[in-house]
């Protein structure tokens, strides 16, 4: 292990990828013991709207490693999230597996839908892509309602599914231990995505993002990563539908319209396109956000929202991520010409 | 110390107090509920697709205000909390849980939509809040063994289909009917009932059921099918915007079949005079409330009554919808709840309440038609009568019916 | 003879880095003026800086009026034609329709149709492809069709970045006199920035050499072609 | 047959909404180089305008060509002070604002006129023409003020001087400004030129649909899915586009068993991915060809 | 062209006969075969042949719309010819797809360049190295060791030709703000680090001063002396092609007008005609 270490050391000047900061450890760390604080001092509905926040950000990630890493479009993530939930709903409901064993089942199904939906989406680029999956989205409440498969998905009328208590005789309540659940499944795929993005499959979907001829060029057999890439993705937002049926205990069409791709866009941007914590932002915003629009005006709700938005990207047009960059490069500016 | 100890020795004798004077009840609360305050909770689509139900909550709200303005329930004011879910189940349940654990209301009153609700049901149940008078017409929210905490209010579904059932099966034995719905739970138990109703003979007489989705920009593909299909009676189960958009365009192609439109979309002011009043008439439809834009009540009492209350406490709404005399009339009906509460505000005695509707009369339903609930009828307004439309008015005719589907 | 392009004090960013130091040049009415220099010495920030393409501090004059923070167009307006790097070429539009934009602020349309015919004459490659889409071009055409452009904005100035850029050699002596010509005729200012330094300094009359943002000589071609740093740097010989 | 004429009609009929939302879409396309999601909240908010100036009591053509106006001049308007500040901000950025858009117009709408449907007068007879009670003078009226625009956005586009700069603002912006165009003031106009047109797509489909806030959401879906078919970048294409979604919709809808019934939203979608699979531009797009 | 008589096909299979060994009795590294590429109705190429033994620098040259990025784009696979062939190590790269193109050892630079903007320069070189390692999606997603590893030894290449390339400094910027000519050599390290056996550049030297051509001309030299990588140039820049060229093929419209040595090139009268024109810069 030291000598590895030794290795890193070495090669460390250059190699960008493989050596996070020790400022960005730290900052990791202080933020998941906060995480791990949290749902002790504050109420349970508040623990559960922080887990939303948590399941947010991990479909969040899902669509940055797609349109930031791999710069491809969608708006119709919302499918994938609807798959996930549903697969859950229907073996937690319909077979009785319990529901820790339901998420790499719902990882693993929207891997290959997003997969599948990849390969004809690698004709489309830019705005036709944005169209075809915006059509998915919208095409996804009523292919969860078609009678045919209405033995399954409950149709119209939904899954309701039980909430799980906290296993081993834990002290927490329920929503306390479902907040610790997410967070390590958060955590988990987190670690992943940061170490995947900037892993040699990250740049090459990265690559094929900035240039797609010149990738090819270089060998990357750019088909197969774009559609692995909208696998992947799937994967992660599909995760998070798991994850969100648990918690909301329930699935049904309606919760899965294309307002909920829409969503995930917004918290996106406002996170930062192709940034890791900024989903954690865009989780929150999408979140509470809506929330405090209400709170100003009731019938105004929306405009109110839609003028948060617009000022948000006023001050910070490439989201949180970007403005704390740019904000960091003018300090670094202003520090070494002081010095 | 000392002060906890007079705190105790206060209690004790505000105790005494209480049992020494039988006049009043018991006081006992839950949270939500105290000697000056009854808080509501409520959740409606102020957003999104099904925004035009926003109406409901706002008309509440004012209703409410006159509560509270002539002296409140008891002497306890109203507050009403309302909040919007954008008809999406998730945020439906995040805000019941905001009503129930933070805002700790007593009760949520008027939740709409049959998704919402059933996204929370099982939740309001566990944790044995009132989920009073859904704002839904769906028949799995009057089911008292399962989900003792959940009633319903309107008269359901599946018993207006079985209304409109009856009447074909007793008018047009023959007739060969085509059936527009939306495509989802409402439209669906609508379905299920006019099915149940007409029985063995549904597979003969039923000649197309054709579904819509809201997202549709028009219903006119469907009216041409249905019309080549040969129906002559014509079931139309859609919200207002499509039930105009079917009348007009039924007119425009000159089909005349027998209409049935359903109660959701009968409103005068915002479904048959957009459509156009001659191509409304002769439809045939079933009510249980006045319609304000009929001239047949346009010296009732109770519907001056009503708007008197809007011009003063909701003066910029809009008149001609029926929702606002719905959501006035189910306020009337929480209040009536809470007075026979008295003083025993708890959430078990709420329920008891609720099931203990008996010939309850609103002035805004129509004449006959009386709330009705039991502990094993969840169903308080299980009647209704049916009405013709002539260009004009709506006019009742036959017997005030009963749904039949339900306790009782 | 008067200065018809001054720069006073020329600074100017590019990200984050100073690309220019405060930099002074001439171009005189009617003369050619190249600008060498090593890669990322500037040259092209010069350019983009003259026609507002890049925000800058310091004083350019047109004229003796100053330029300097008006936006790109007006200062097109004013007539100084940029020959950009990358050609700037409208990929979805025709050949003739880049043409055309090439005189969209002018008025007289019978001699627009002319000044058409005119590029056409100087590049019959063109005049085949007029109905393409000017993306299908190869590189070299889509530098004729970027000269092309500029000529059909009748300047009073043109700034030239590289416009041998991928064209072959007799193509490249056929655009420079085509552009001497023009210069000749019309009495077009030019200021060039090109790597070929033979060339350059055969076509221009003044040079500035610039270093790192700085300008570290000038003076006539001849001059310039004469120094021996500047030879053994740029020349070869 | 009888069954498949009437449905030819009435997709016709349909498809006229939606071809005349698609001319607007590829419209502002055209001038701004990506899709405005906010556009069908754009012609509901004029369509709201002009109802409320009939319910002033202006007379119907007097209201249209005001409403026209006033949507040119909110559309400019709109750029910019919206989009202006934001030029250089990445394309994503930008989507968000239109959503940001389309959430404060919806919500303002309902604010201020109610969600409940109101009726929009049209212009034309309402008796049937020729007997023919399958399609109606306003549909008919509807398809031919389309085809009006249409020639005239081809005239502006194709040939005239006006229409080439805005393309060129558009398709690459540094080069615009390098040959003098004032590429702020042609997008700022391509916004406007985009609302105007969504005002009158607005008020040909609100008689027909009835006005209400939400009454463009399925209708901008169509008339993307018509646009997408015909090519983003060809009015023609749009159009045409616009109805053969309608046609095949109603078709589909009428003759495909239980799927076509139940997923008639959703065979609108497959046909849009299904042409893009075979023409990744589109059914009369043009592919913008560039050079290694 | 497979309709050709049968006098042309002779001819064609005399020829393939006669070069398949070249003369020093090497087989070609590259041998492109009678290549023919139209666009609609344009024949950008037109029986285009040439053979390019290992360890040779050959020059391409001809005058603008000539066919020489066309070629390039059938050698990467872009572009499919309409009939020919092109053979590389002995066998038909054209059944191969764009991006099998780089595994066989085939490394290219563009002429506009074609970099990755957002990435820094030396994670643009780091993806150049794409075929010389594994991995994929889950071993990267769950940094197994030997992922570490090799991300090590690619980095040490990378930051080998980064240095020999002078890109040291600018090695953690973004390449988007970088001098063009920078830019330029980041392409080249790119494609260095593949450690191709056959290297196509496209003009090189578009951008860069005469010091700098005489470096690059050096560098070219340099490649193919110490790693033994052949190249293939597609240049304007007379004095670097005529400098560094074992062999020079010129074209026009389409087809080959001229092949040989440098020298003989320079002087052959349809080339000057056609391309050099009396200046030769």
């Amino acid at each position: 292990m030291a000598a590895r270490e030794d290795i890193a050391e070495v090669a460390a000047p250059r190699v960008g990828g493989l050596t996070f900061p020790a400022w960005q450890r730290l900052l990791t760390v202080g933020v998941l013991i906060v995480g791990l604080a949290i749902p002790l001092f504050v109420r349970n509905f508040t623990v559960f709207q922080l887990t939303l926040v948590m399941i947010y950000a991990i479909a969040i990630l899902g669509l940055n490693l797609l349109t930031g890493i791999n710069g491809q479009f969608s708006l119709g993530h919302s499918a994938f999230y609807a798959i996930g939930a549903y697969t859950t709903a229907i073996l937690m409901d319909r077979f009785g597996v319990p529901y820790a064993l339901t998420l790499p089942v719902a990882g693993v199904i929207c891997l290959i839908a997003g997969f599948l939906f990849g390969l004809p989406a690698l004709r489309l680029e830019g705005l036709y892509l944005a169209l075809a999956t915006f059509a998915l989205a919208v095409a996804t409440p009523q292919l969860l309602k078609l009678s045919l498969f209405e033995r399954w998905t409950g149709g119209v009328q939904g899954i309701v599914i039980v909430k799980p208590d906290p296993p081993f005789g834990l002290p927490l309540s329920q929503d306390q231990w479902l907040y610790y659940f997410t967070l390590a499944v958060l955590v988990v795929m987190f670690a992943a995505a940061a170490r995947l993005i900037s892993s040699r499959t990250g740049r090459a979907l990265k690559a094929i993002r900035d240039n797609p001829l010149a990738a090819k060029a270089m060998g990357i057999d750019t088909a197969l990563y774009k559609s692995l890439a909208f696998g992947v993705s799937a994967l992660y937002t599909g995760v998070a539908g798991a994850l969100g049926a648990i918690v909301i205990q329930f699935v049904a069409p309606d919760s899965f319209t294309f307002f909920l791709a829409v969503s995930f866009l917004v918290g996106m941007v406002v996170g930062g396109v192709g940034s890791i914590p900024g989903a954690l932002i865009g989780g929150a915003f999408i979140m509470f956000v809506p929330n405090l629009a209400e709170q100003v005006s009731k019938g105004l709700a929306w405009a109110v929202y839609g003028v948060i938005l617009i000022l948000v990207i006023y001050v910070m047009p490439t989201g949180a991520a970007g403005f704390v960059r740019l904000v960091a490069g003018r300090v670094a500016r202003v520090v070494s010409s002081n010095r | 110390m000392t002060t906890r100890r007079t705190l105790l020795a206060a209690a004790a004798l505000a105790g005494v107090a209480l049992v020494s004077s039988p006049s009043l009840a018991q006081k006992k609360y839950d949270p939500g509920a105290s000697d000056t305050e009854i808080k509501v909770g409520n959740i409606n689509p102020y957003s999104g697709p099904a925004s035009a139900y926003g109406l409901i909550g706002k008309t509440i709200d004012a209703y409410f205000k006159k509560v509270n303005a002539e002296g409140g329930i008891n002497g306890r004011k109203i507050t009403f909390i309302s909040y919007d879910d954008g008809f999406s189940p998730p945020k439906t349940v995040e805000q019941a849980r905001k009503l129930v654990e933070s805002d700790e209301v007593l009760l949520i009153f008027q939740s709409l939509g049959t998704a919402g609700n059933t996204a929370i049901q099982k939740y309001m149940n566990g944790k044995k809040v009132p989920q009073l008078f859904v704002a839904t017409g769906a028949t799995q929210f009057g089911n008292p063994k399962e989900y003792p905490w959940t009633m319903g209010w309107q008269p359901n579904y599946q018993s207006e289909g079985r209304i409109y059932a009856k009447y074909i099966l007793d008018k047009h034995p023959a007739g060969k009917i085509g059936i527009l719905y939306q495509n989802d739970d409402y439209g669906k138990d609508y379905l299920k009932g006019l099915k149940d109703g007409l029985g063995a003979k549904a597979a003969s007489m039923i000649v197309a059921e054709l579904p819509y989705e809201v997202a549709d920009p028009t219903v006119d593909s469907q009216i041409v099918t249905l019309k080549s299909k040969g129906a002559d009676v014509f079931f139309n189960v859609t919200t207002p915007k499509f039930a105009a958009q079917a009348i007009r365009k039924a007119a425009e192609i000159g089909w005349k079949p027998v209409h049935l439109l359903n109660n959701v979309s009968n409103s005068v002011g915002s479904v048959l005079k957009p459509a156009g009043l001659e191509a409304s008439k002769d439809i045939l439809s079933t009510g249980y409330i006045k319609d304000a834009t009929d001239p047949t009540w346009k010296d009732d009492a109770a519907m001056k009554e009503w708007e008197a209350f809007m011009n003063k406490y909701f003066p910029d709404g809009d008149k001609t919808s029926s929702f606002t005399n719905y959501a006035y009339t189910v306020a009337q009906s929480l209040v009536q709840v809470l007075k026979q509460a008295g003083n025993e505000l708890t959430r078990e005695n709420v329920m008891k309440q609720a099931a203990n509707l008996k010939n309850v009369e609103l002035g805004m339903l129509l004449p006959g038609i009386k709330l009705n609930s039991g502990p094993n009828d969840f169903y308080p307004i299980e009647q209704m009568q049916m009405q013709r439309f002539d260009g004009e008015r709506w006019h009742l005719f036959g017997p005030v019916m009963s749904g039949e589907i339900g306790g009782s | 003879m008067s200065a018809h392009l001054a720069v006073r004090g020329l600074r100017a960013y590019y990200g984050q880095t100073r690309a220019l130091h405060g930099l002074d040049l001439d171009l005189a009415e009617g003369g050619i003026t190249a600008l060498l220099g090593a890669n990322g010495a500037g040259k092209t920030t010069v350019l983009r800086a003259i026609c507002g393409m890049i925000r800058s501090e310091g004083e350019i004059l047109l004229d003796g009026k100053a330029i300097g923070g008006i936006a790109v167009e007006d200062v097109v307006r004013l007539g100084v034609a940029h020959v950009p790097e990358g050609r700037g070429t409208f990929v979805r539009l025709t050949v003739e329709e880049n043409l055309g934009l090439g005189a969209m602020i002018r008025r007289d349309r019978a001699e627009v149709a002319r000044d058409i015919e005119r590029v056409y004459a100087h590049f019959p490659l063109l005049k085949e492809r007029r109905r393409q889409q000017a993306g299908t071009l190869s590189g070299g055409e889509q530098q004729m069709l970027a000269v092309g452009r500029a000529l059909m904005l009748r300047p009073r100035v043109m700034l030239l970045d590289e416009p041998s850029f991928g064209l072959a050699p007799r193509m490249v002596a056929e655009v420079f006199e085509i552009l001497k010509a023009v210069n000749r005729s019309d009495r077009v200012s030019v200021l060039l920035v090109e790597q070929n330094a033979t060339l350059a300094l055969a076509f221009a009359d003044r040079a500035y050499l610039i270093e790192t943002g700085r300008i570290v000589m000038s003076g006539s071609t001849a001059e310039i072609g004469a120094d021996e740093n500047v030879r053994r740097a740029y020349l070869g010989y | 047959m009888e069954l498949f004429l009437h449905q030819l009609l009435a997709g016709i009929a349909t498809g006229g909404i939606y071809a005349c939302m698609a001319l607007a879409v590829v419209m502002i396309y055209q001038s701004i180089d990506h899709f405005n999601f906010a556009q069908g909240e754009m012609a509901m908010f004029s369509t709201y305008i002009a109802w409320q100036l009939l319910a002033w009591g202006w007379p119907y053509w007097g209201a249209f060509a005001a409403t026209v106006a006033l949507s040119f001049i909110g559309g400019v308007v709109i750029e910019r002070t919206l989009f202006k500040p934001i030029r250089n901000a990445p394309v994503l950025s930008h989507i968000v604002v239109f959503i940001a858009m389309f959430s404060i117009l919806n919500s303002v709408a309902g604010f201020t006129w109610e969600y409940t449907i109101k009726s929009f007068p049209s212009p034309f007879p309402s008796e049937p023409l020729f007997g023919n009670r399958l399609i109606s003078a306003h549909d008919l009226g509807m398809i031919g003020i389309t085809v009006v625009l249409l020639v005239l956005l081809y005239v502006l586009f194709r040939h005239t001087r006006l229409g080439l700069a805005m393309r060129a603002a558009a398709a690459n912006p540094e080069s615009a400004r390098l040959v003098g165009i004032r590429v702020g003031w042609m997008v700022a106009l391509g916004w406007g030129l985009a609302a105007a047109i969504g005002a009158i797509a607005g008020m040909m489909i609100a008689p027909i649909v009835f006005l209400e806030p939400n009454m463009m959401l399925g209708i901008l879906l169509y008339g993307l899915a018509g646009a997408v078919v015909g090519g983003l970048t060809s009015p023609v294409g749009a159009v045409i586009g616009g109805f053969a979604v309608g046609i095949v919709e109603n078709l589909a809808g009428t003759f495909i068993p239980v799927i076509g019934k139940e997923l008639k939203l959703t065979i609108a979608l497959v046909l849009i991915v299904a042409v893009l699979m075979i023409k990744p531009s589109g059914l009369f797009g043009r592919t913008a060809v560039s050079r290694v | 062209m497979h309709g050709a008589s049968g006098t042309t096909a002779r001819l064609a299979e005399a020829e393939r006969s006669r070069s398949t060994l070249s003369a020093e009795g090497a087989p070609p590294l590259l041998a492109v075969r009678d290549v023919v590429v139209r666009f609609g109705g344009i024949v950008a190429l037109d029986g285009v042949s040439f053979d390019l033994p290992p360890g040779r620098i050959l020059g391409l040259i001809g005058p603008n719309g000539a066919g020489k990025t066309t070629l390039f784009n059938c050698l990467s696979r872009l572009y499919t010819p309409v009939s020919g062939d092109i053979q590389f190590e002995g066998r038909s790269i054209l059944g191969r797809s764009p991006h099998r193109i780089a595994e066989i050892g085939i490394g290219r630079t563009f002429q506009n360049l074609a970099l990755f903007r957002g990435l820094s320069v030396l994670d643009n070189v780091l993806v150049g190295g794409h075929t010389r390692t594994r991995g994929d999606f889950l071993s990267d997603a769950l940094g197994l060791p030997g992922v570490r590893a090799r991300e090590i030894a690619l980095a040490r290449a990378a930051d080998e030709f980064i240095d020999h390339l002078g890109l040291g400094a600018v090695a953690r910027l973004p390449v988007v703000g970088l001098p063009f000519g920078t830019q330029k050599r980041v392409e080249l390290a790119r494609a260095l680090v593949m450690r191709p056996k056959l290297l196509l550049l496209d003009e090189p030297a578009g951008g860069l001063n005469h010091e700098e051509v005489a470096d690059l001309g050096r560098l070219i030299r340099q490649i193919r002396d110490d790693h033994g990588i052949t190249v293939l140039l597609v240049e304007h820049h007379m004095g670097l092609v005529m400098s560094v060229s074992d062999t020079v093929v010129a074209l026009d419209f389409g087809r080959k007008i001229c092949e040989g040595p440098p020298a003989l090139v320079q002087k052959d009268e349809a080339v000057i005609r056609a391309y050099l024109g009396t200046a030769t810069g």
